[in-house]
């Protein structure tokens, strides 16, 4: 599940640029071993075949015909490869919108149009129909990052004021690692993401569990009024309550995600706890502030465990 | 001929460059994609055949080690320019 | 090379004075595992894993020499599993929510516990 | 032809020739070695405190890569992390790599060339100090903990006001002020060197391959390093005076940051290759004892390499979502540019073939250089291409690709010289050359090869920590090991150099490496006794008992004739002697401009205004001193023969005279900058688009202020072409006067400009409409400062009786640079007032 290898793909594009690196890797090779082989012929070879190097005839050869033959069919190739990239699915549905906007450490995930007047609206976690074209429209709130889901397609840079579109495909359902790939500050390296591939069905029935606003059984009232009392509204929303701050995530279906702080811990009852207390141990420089001073140990429990509950 | 010749190249490669990618940003941004594959082409043609004549040139006029370095800055500016040019014909305008 | 032996005997005696604790049906290595998988990490200094650390809860650094499970129970195998299947009940203030978790893992949990000395 | 026919000078020589010409170019002892200016001996220091300021920036590796051995490490926390990486690589790139391939060139130019020093040595011995006492205070910062902390290339909106609020990026924006300087004087010293002092006959196809490359180098710096002083100047304007360029808020764009600085960035790879490559070229024929194997071509290729790589800096932003087309000529460029590459290596590798290669130190070190290179330049070729590149991109990949192609291309070649040239410095050579080279490629492969594998694995750059769990660890723990055995190379290279290094001009074997370069011609502090008449590529092989000849004094030039440090001018093309140029010899001022210089920078950056001030105002009067004493000395004697029939005046003005082509070179550089300034409006134009350009509410005054301005400006060059005129004719007080008016003119115009935009309403703080304006106008009001004192200076000069009919070079380059300041002044109106006029398209 950690897996962010550029071999490790789920879907066509993903396969596509990593045959072509296994591509330029071969003839990498093929042309280093070809160098070093008239290196090493020219350093200790016999007289006859040194001499034949030793013709600036060679030099074009070697250092002129060669590279112009190699490259312009590498040329040739990487611009059929550039049009095929951005092919639509033949006959498939039309494609999917979702935006993604990056903050300083987090991702704001946007699926518009799915509530009515608007969409729902996650964090670091971006869930995906297999077998459907997916637009990325993504753009940043402060800094530049940068998107990039190597099982999928190459990166796309998140620039304030200007929203850039990467289409994406997953072939097969399962979840792959992301990770922002711009320098964006201290925590820059905690700050990832999961993307979670799912048959359609799967994908409609996670939508409607997303649609519905947070609920609170009365065994978890406690903690929905330590977060009211602690000011966590000031900062983040939750769809069915009376906040709606958007600094931090959106926390209705927090639960529900599989990290907690942008992929730097697994998300459960407890990494809630340890991320509300202590936000600035484990991801120093993020603007959460850490809450050990503010709550009390039942206050702590009971407000992770409501958080952990929504999902 | 000489020192100016061998300059001549650059020139006309730097101005090729300049038209091609300039010329293309702004038919872009004023929403007029039609007019980049014939700028591009009609670019590196002209820029190809004034290549050519200043390697004609400068060959002729035995110009020694500066012309010779005259002709290889044209071939090398030529080979760039036809690269350059390529992916107007397999790619989108914008 | 037979000098090399004998340091190495020499270093393995070492280890053998002190025998390493064991809990009947817990593994140590898949109770590291399980701490790591689990992200224990938020609030306690796992000795041997990496940041992110948090400091919320008590470095679990010599845990095996704490005389108490949350300044309460005696820190004996039992007691510990007890406290880690719902600590607030043992500790009614505590900070520290049930880890999910069945009692096998538990068990795992508490055997990689006491190795840390 | 035999030694004794033809050659310029006879024998036997005047009694007292040499020691005269000893005496001249006697170094500077003791504690005035500071003093010093000649060019083998800046040259010296100028590497070592380069090769310094690396092994600074090895040690700050050496941290990255403890902390990356292991996932989730706490070695160093992430922002201290950050100001490690940062500060790495903006030394390795401004603090080592272009000072090291500069000083290289400072060094071996003038041996190379035959000539007595380069042009100009007090201005490299300034940039040299302005550099060695900037970077201590740019490492210090770290200890301090400013140390910047936004990368080496510094993107905004990170390094902006909001999110870097600290002196961190000022640090950064303001110590690369002083490289910047030390570099394009650097530059100008060395094009105007190579083209102008030439040993008689050294046609521009007889040059040493070298001096091509630093050539080609010098001629990129002038072309290059004005994108980055004008990114620099527009984010450090945005920090201290809020004027968004790159806050999109206010109709900035970020990208225009990427476009200046990777305009400059990439250009700056082949900028630290090409004078390695040029290296390796004299050392591969040296090594196999034969000529270089196709000389045209690799003269071709170093020239092609270099205007070609202006064309790919695109490259490095192929994520930013421009469209695929615009991106797939950048990629076609960045194929184009591997050509002349692959021309080199082949012929290095024919010159080897054709030859009988000595597996000596430097030669171990070339094999290691193709070998790393080879391997550099193909991943290259990889992250070329587009797609490719998406996945490659700022993982560690690129950080393996870079750094075989920097240390391939650039430490390996550099370490080869080294161990070259080092008798040259040195009495003996140096002696552990061979466990050097072993423990490096060893230690530089195996840091960087599993890097490559990281970064596909997923790896990001710039990150202090990573997760457990994808797989990284045996890679990181490959490349620190690497890295220790990488560094302890380095530690045996410091001991050798400490052990064996012994500066002195010359050992007692003046050619170790029988090589046929001028070089190895027998040497003192004025560099050749005589300056050779050059008949070959390659004189030393060619032109036997060359370097008896030269020793004794049969060539050109063989003392000094007006008692004064000389160098022997030629022409640009045919090497034809032309005239003795007077150099000036030890001297404070310029220890004191580079003091001041370095203060102003270090003082601004911690915002100590007065303090700053006064350092400026240090450095200014400093280098008014310098001028004042060591330019234009004027006609001090006539004609002077030095031999072969050559009479060759001490003083020449107007278009031969060495000053001249420094102000050319100085007035491209400042083109260039100019050239940025209006692609800066051009483009946040095509960003917000013709219809908010200029932005709704704002409207730029009517063209009548800007007509009259215009008249101003062109009328203040008029008046100083009529003073040309009555300066010819014998005039004093009348130029004095004449200059002062077309100063008022000058000033007058640009000042009404000014006016009429803040009268317009025109702010420079509300939209990057208005921040362009007035980068503009600080562009043109800085000229008018720097033609200010200019004019003050000639009128001093005018005034204490230095300038005249004959003595006028200081007016001469002032009024070239009046030109151009008033040429640029017109432009930078037409930019203001008529682009956004007549730009109503579509």
């Amino acid at each position: 599940m950690n897996s962010q290898n550029v071999f490790d793909t789920a879907g066509p594009d993903g396969d596509r640029l990593a045959t072509l690196a296994w591509l330029l890797f071969g003839g990498g090779l093929i042309l280093f071993v070809a160098v070093l082989g008239f290196l090493l012929v020219a350093l200790y070879g016999a007289a006859r075949v040194r001499r034949t190097l030793g013709n600036p005839r060679f030099i074009v050869a070697g250092g002129i015909v060669m590279p112009v033959v190699v490259l312009t069919a590498l040329l040739l190739h990487t611009l059929g490869l550039a049009r095929a990239l951005g092919l639509p699915m033949p006959g498939g549905e039309p494609p999917l919108r979702i935006e993604v906007i990056g903050h300083q450490f987090w991702w704001e995930v946007r699926y518009p149009g799915t509530l009515p007047g608007g969409g729902i609206v996650t964090a670091n976690e971006i869930r995906i129909p297999t077998g459907r074209d997916v637009v990325l429209e993504v753009t940043a709130s402060d800094v530049i990052h940068s998107l990039w889901i190597p099982a999928l397609h190459g990166k796309i840079d998140m620039i304030p004021g200007l929203v850039n579109r990467r289409t994406i495909r997953a072939d097969r359902p399962g979840a792959m690692r992301g990770q922002c790939t711009e320098f964006c500050g201290t925590q820059h390296a905690l700050m990832a993401f999961m993307v979670v591939a799912e048959t359609p069905p799967a994908y409609e029935a996670w939508l409607d569990r997303q649609r519905l606003p947070a609920a609170t059984p009365p065994q978890h009232e406690m903690g929905r009024a330590v977060f009211a009392a602690a000011g966590c509204g000031g900062c983040h929303a939750v769809r069915g309550t009376e906040w709606d701050a958007r600094i931090g995530p959106d926390l209705t279906a927090l639960g529900g995600r599989l990290t907690i702080g942008a992929g730097t811990l697994p998300m459960n009852e407890g990494t809630i706890a340890g991320w509300i207390a202590g936000a600035q141990d484990l991801k120093p420089g993020n603007r959460m502030p850490s809450f050990a001073n503010a709550l009390d140990g039942p206050e702590l429990r009971a407000v992770s465990a409501w958080l952990e509950s929504l999902k | 001929m000489g020192v100016a010749a061998s300059l001549l190249g650059i020139v006309i490669w730097a101005l090729h460059f300049g038209l091609v990618y300039g010329g293309q940003a702004l038919a872009c941004e004023v929403g007029r994609p039609s007019i980049v594959m014939p700028l591009v082409i009609g670019a590196s043609v002209v820029a190809l055949a004034l290549l050519l004549v200043l390697a004609v040139v400068a060959r002729r006029s035995r110009g020694g080690f500066l012309g010779g370095l005259a002709v290889g800055i044209a071939a090398f500016s030529a080979l760039a320019v036809v690269w350059e040019a390529a992916p107007v014909l397999a790619l989108p305008a914008c | 090379m037979r000098r090399f032996t004998i340091i190495a005997a020499l270093l393995l005696m070492g280890c053998g004075e002190d025998p390493v604790p064991t809990i009947a049906g817990g593994d140590a290595a898949e109770g590291r595992r399980i701490v790591a998988a689990q992200g224990c990490t938020a609030c306690h200094v796992v000795p041997g894993s990496g940041a992110p650390q948090g400091h919320a809860g008590p470095s679990l650094q010599g845990f095996a020499r704490r005389g108490y499970v949350a300044g309460v129970l005696p820190n004996t195998p039992d007691n510990l599993i007890r406290f880690l299947r719902d600590p607030a009940a043992i500790a009614p203030r505590t900070a520290m929510p049930a880890p999910a978790l069945d009692d096998a893992q538990l068990r795992h949990v508490a055997a990689f516990l006491v190795t840390l000395r | 032809m035999t030694p004794t026919q033809a050659l310029p000078n006879p024998l036997p020589r005047p009694e007292g020739e040499l020691e005269a010409l000893e005496e001249v170019w006697k170094r500077p002892r003791g504690w005035r070695f500071v003093t010093v200016v000649n060019n083998n001996w800046i040259g010296v220091l100028y590497l070592g405190t380069a090769g310094l300021f690396c092994v600074f920036a090895v040690i700050l590796s050496l941290l990255m890569r403890a902390q990356l051995t292991v996932g989730g490490n706490d070695i160093l926390e992430a922002g201290t992390y950050n100001q490690v990486f940062t500060v790495h690589g903006t030394a390795m790139m401004f603090l080592f790599a272009v000072p090291a391939v500069e000083a290289l060139g400072v060094y071996l130019l003038p041996a190379m060339l035959a000539a007595r020093d380069l042009p100009f040595p007090r201005l490299s011995a300034y940039a040299f100090w302005a550099y060695a006492i900037g970077g201590f205070f740019f490492f210090l910062s770290l200890f301090w903990g400013v140390a910047p902390d936004g990368g080496w290339f510094m993107y905004p909106p990170l390094t902006g006001k909001e999110y870097s609020p600290g002196i961190n990026a000022d640090f950064w924006l303001l110590g690369i002020g002083f490289i910047e300087i030390s570099a394009i004087a650097g530059a100008i010293e060395i094009i105007v060197g190579v083209l102008r002092n030439r040993p008689p006959g050294m046609t521009l196809g007889r040059m040493p391959i070298f001096a091509w490359a630093m050539l080609v180098f010098a001629v990129m710096i002038v072309f290059a390093f004005p994108a980055v002083i004008l990114a620099t100047i527009l984010l450090e304007l945005e920090r201290a005076f809020d004027w968004p360029f790159f806050l999109s808020a206010r109709g900035g764009d970020p990208l225009l940051w990427q476009h200046l600085f990777w305009f400059f960035g990439h250009p700056e790879v082949y900028i630290i290759f090409l004078p390695a490559a040029g290296a390796v070229s004299m050392i591969v024929p040296a090594m196999a004892g034969t000529r270089l194997v196709g000389y045209g071509l690799v003269a071709t290729a170093l020239v092609a390499t270099g205007f070609l790589s202006f064309g790919l800096w695109v490259h490095h932003m192929y994520a930013t979502g421009i469209p695929s087309l615009s991106l797939a000529f950048f990629s076609a460029a960045s194929f184009a540019v591997a050509v002349p590459t692959g021309v080199q290596v082949f012929a290095w590798i024919a010159t080897l073939a054709s030859g009988r290669p000595r597996m000596e130190v430097p030669m171990l070190f070339v094999i290691g250089f193709l070998f790393i290179f080879v391997l550099g330049g193909l991943t290259g070729v990889m992250v070329a291409v587009v797609p490719f590149d998406w996945q490659a991109h700022d993982t560690y990949f690129i950080v393996a690709h870079l750094h075989y192609v920097l240390i391939g291309g650039m430490v390996f070649p550099l370490l080869a010289g080294l161990y070259y040239w080092a008798p040259l410095a040195s009495g003996g050579g140096l002696r552990y050359g061979r466990w050097v080279f072993w423990l490096l490629f060893g230690g530089v492969n195996l840091t960087f090869f599993p890097m490559h594998v990281a970064g596909l694995m997923g790896m990001p750059r710039r990150v202090w920590t990573y997760p457990e769990g994808m797989g990284l660890e045996l890679w990181n723990i490959l490349s620190t090991i690497g890295a220790g055995v990488s560094a302890l190379g380095i530690v045996l290279l410091i001991a050798d150099l400490a052990k064996n290094f012994r500066m002195s001009s010359g050992g007692t074997d003046s050619n170790p490496h029988k090589a046929g370069s001028l070089e190895w011609l027998p040497q003192g502090n004025y560099n050749t006794r005589s300056i050779p008449l050059i008949t070959s590529r390659d004189p030393l092989w060619d032109q036997p008992g060359l370097a008896a000849q030269v020793e004794a004094g049969q060539h050109f030039l063989p003392g000094t004739v007006s008692g004064r440090r000389e160098t022997l001018v030629t022409s640009a093309v045919d090497a034809a002697p032309q005239y003795i140029a007077i150099v000036p010899g030890p001297g404070w001022a310029h220890v004191i401009a580079a003091v001041g210089t370095a203060g102003f920078f270090l003082a601004l950056t911690v915002q100590w205004v007065m303090i700053s001030a006064a350092f400026g105002a240090v450095a200014l009067a400093a280098v008014l001193y310098w001028l004042w004493t060591g330019t234009d000395l004027g006609p001090v004697r006539g004609p002077a023969d030095i031999g072969g029939g050559y009479t060759l005046p001490l003083y020449v003005t107007g278009r031969d005279n060495l000053g001249w082509w420094a102000v050319v070179v100085l007035m491209l550089v400042d083109g260039t900058v100019f050239g940025c300034v209006a692609f800066t409006h051009i483009f946040l134009w095509l960003s917000n688009g013709p219809e908010s350009w200029p932005p709704s509410g704002t409207t730029l005054p009517g063209l009548m202020a800007p007509a009259i301005s215009a008249a101003l400006v062109a009328a203040s060059a008029a008046v100083v072409m009529l003073s040309d005129a009555v300066l010819k004719r014998g005039g004093r007080w009348a130029v004095a006067a004449l200059l002062l008016v077309a100063l008022a003119l000058l000033g007058a115009g640009m000042g009404l400009d000014l006016q009429a935009l803040w009268e317009a309403g025109v702010r420079p703080t509300a939209h990057a409409f208005g921040a362009s304006l007035y980068a503009n106008q600080f562009w043109q009001l800085l000229h008018l400062g720097i033609i200010a004192v200019m004019a003050m200076y000639v009128v001093a000069r005018i005034a204490a009786g230095l300038v005249g009919a004959v003595r006028r070079v200081s007016f001469d380059v002032v009024r070239l640079f009046w030109f151009y300041v008033v040429g640029q002044a017109l432009a930078g109106l037409a930019l203001t007032h008529l682009f956004p006029r007549g730009a109503g398209v579509a």
